[in-house]
């Protein structure tokens, strides 16, 4: 009946790492393309994937879900997962969900490189 | 203390259980929990506790049927109303659907020591609202009755605090 | 062409007719108009004149009482939907109330060059959407149905631009 | 049943202007707020009354018939009135009811206090 929704990301390749920087909400709609554009980025096989949050307002745990997934990913090939730029709301979600410590979360982009 | 939210709820939004429609709605929650008076942090908290209950009616109650109506009713007891009625102040939101109904013993969180992807919405749910209630509806469908006082009994939780660290698993 | 909007709505809201919930239907309109691809200018622009129907039919309608239902019925042709099935996109949105039943006839603004507090909303909504239709509803009641299509036959105003101008009073 | 909602205003004396600052949304349930405030600051009688609506990110036609009520009492009383900061939202529904040629509206506030 609609179409999946479609989230627009931004994808830079930054020396060893790749940052991936979603734009807009991140919800039940949507995190379904988060998913596909993450496992392509993945599938690049760079030694660090820096998801950049600076454009995220909101996440669900739909979005906590698939940055999950990406972790497992990440873990399996020896990649490093580092998220950055969290805005409040979406601090938030990692704090009620205590994964905050599972996740390597840092600042900013400028603090992700070296995490 | 009077109940919280009798007589006509202040809004009702009937939707379709499409997530094309939660940012929406959840701009409808947000918009109002900020003027009641909630702080920015539990607005958004208020609206996630929402949205994660909604996309469970989307991809477990109606397994992701889309043509499918959600009901959310929204009471609300503003702070000196409250004071003037003997009633608690804060915001009730309950959520009904058509959907199969299942114990509602059933519909719990799993033990966020293992992490993987998925099962966290009960549990936020339950960190962030005071009250969370499933119910059988008469005849079909779920109610899910969600509460929000100002005077809360939930930690607020903000960057550092561990204030609920050992809370247990729900 | 097929009209915009058949079948059930994508959402409906029932409100009391409150100013205090204005703020939360408004950021229900605009969060959605924002979701189906309006641009932000459209979607200040469509909340505004649903937000002047609703004070209508608080303040003429209902007489300020708050205590009274309005029903606000949203539908929506995304553009790809609208190839596919020979649908107009854009936004179809039905206020209904049980207020006092007046003639459409008598539903409309003054003369804008005689400057005064008051008598804006009608020509605002007229000025923004594609479609502006009052009627009595069956038995008791008044329903306004608003359209704004994504080929907008309005002028889209901008800063300088005075498109409309000379565009006549209605 | 509900109390009439009220609208936080700042306002400052620049010397010979008043300076009106609402902060937040201005609709039918804050309008009459709005009014008496500043139907309050025009009992001064200052020579300007500069309504800086740099903290509006929303009005609706009850906001705008204050003002119109606002510039009706500054004339009898031969003071100015200047609106400024128009957020574009705002600024939209007055090019819509065409009265941008109506009220003294100029960019910023320190546009306002020539004006
Ligand atoms: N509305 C519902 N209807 C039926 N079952 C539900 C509903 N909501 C939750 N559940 C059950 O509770 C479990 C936990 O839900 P949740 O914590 O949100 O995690 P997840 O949805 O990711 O599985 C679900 O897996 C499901 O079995
Ligand atoms: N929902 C309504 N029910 C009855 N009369 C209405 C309604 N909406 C508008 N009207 C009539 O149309 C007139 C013009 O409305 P409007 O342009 O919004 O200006 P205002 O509300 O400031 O008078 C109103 O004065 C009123 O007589």
């Amino acid at each position: 009946m609609n179409k999946p929704e479609h989230i627009d990301v931004q994808v830079e390749v930054v020396g060893a790492s790749i940052v991936f920087r979603p734009l807009g909400e991140i919800d039940l709609g949507r995190a379904p393309s988060l998913r596909m554009q993450l496992k392509e980025a993945q599938a690049k096989k760079s030694e660090r994937l820096i998801v950049d949050l600076v454009n995220v307002p909101y996440m669900d745990s739909s979005g906590v879900a698939t940055l999950i997934e990406a972790m497992q990913t990440a873990r399996k090939t020896g990649a490093r997962l580092v998220l950055c730029g969290l805005q409040d709301k979406v601090r938030s979600i990692f704090e009620i969900a205590k994964l905050n410590m599972v996740f390597t979360i840092v600042p900013g982009l400028e603090d992700a490189h070296g995490a | 203390m009077g109940e919280l939210g009798t007589g006509a709820p202040a809004m009702k939004l009937e939707l379709l259980s499409q997530p094309r429609l939660l940012s929406a709605a959840r701009a409808l929650v947000s918009t109002f929990a900020q003027r009641l008076g909630f702080d920015e942090i539990l607005c958004g908290q208020i609206t996630l506790a929402v949205d994660e209950a909604l996309c469970n009616i989307i991809n477990h109650g109606y397994g992701r049927r889309e043509d499918q109506p959600i009901w959310m009713s929204i009471w609300a007891v503003e702070r000196d109303e409250a004071t003037a009625n003997g009633q608690e102040a804060g915001l009730r939101i309950v959520l009904e659907d058509n959907a199969r109904q299942v114990d509602p013993s059933t519909i719990r969180s799993r033990n966020l020591e293992d992490v993987r992807p998925g099962g966290l919405g009960v549990y936020i749910m339950r960190e962030i609202m005071d009250e969370v209630l499933f119910e059988k509806r008469e005849g079909q469908g779920m109610r899910l009755t969600l509460v929000k006082r100002f005077d809360s009994t939930r930690p607020h939780e903000t960057e550092g605090a561990e204030a609920s660290e050992g809370g247990g698993r729900r």
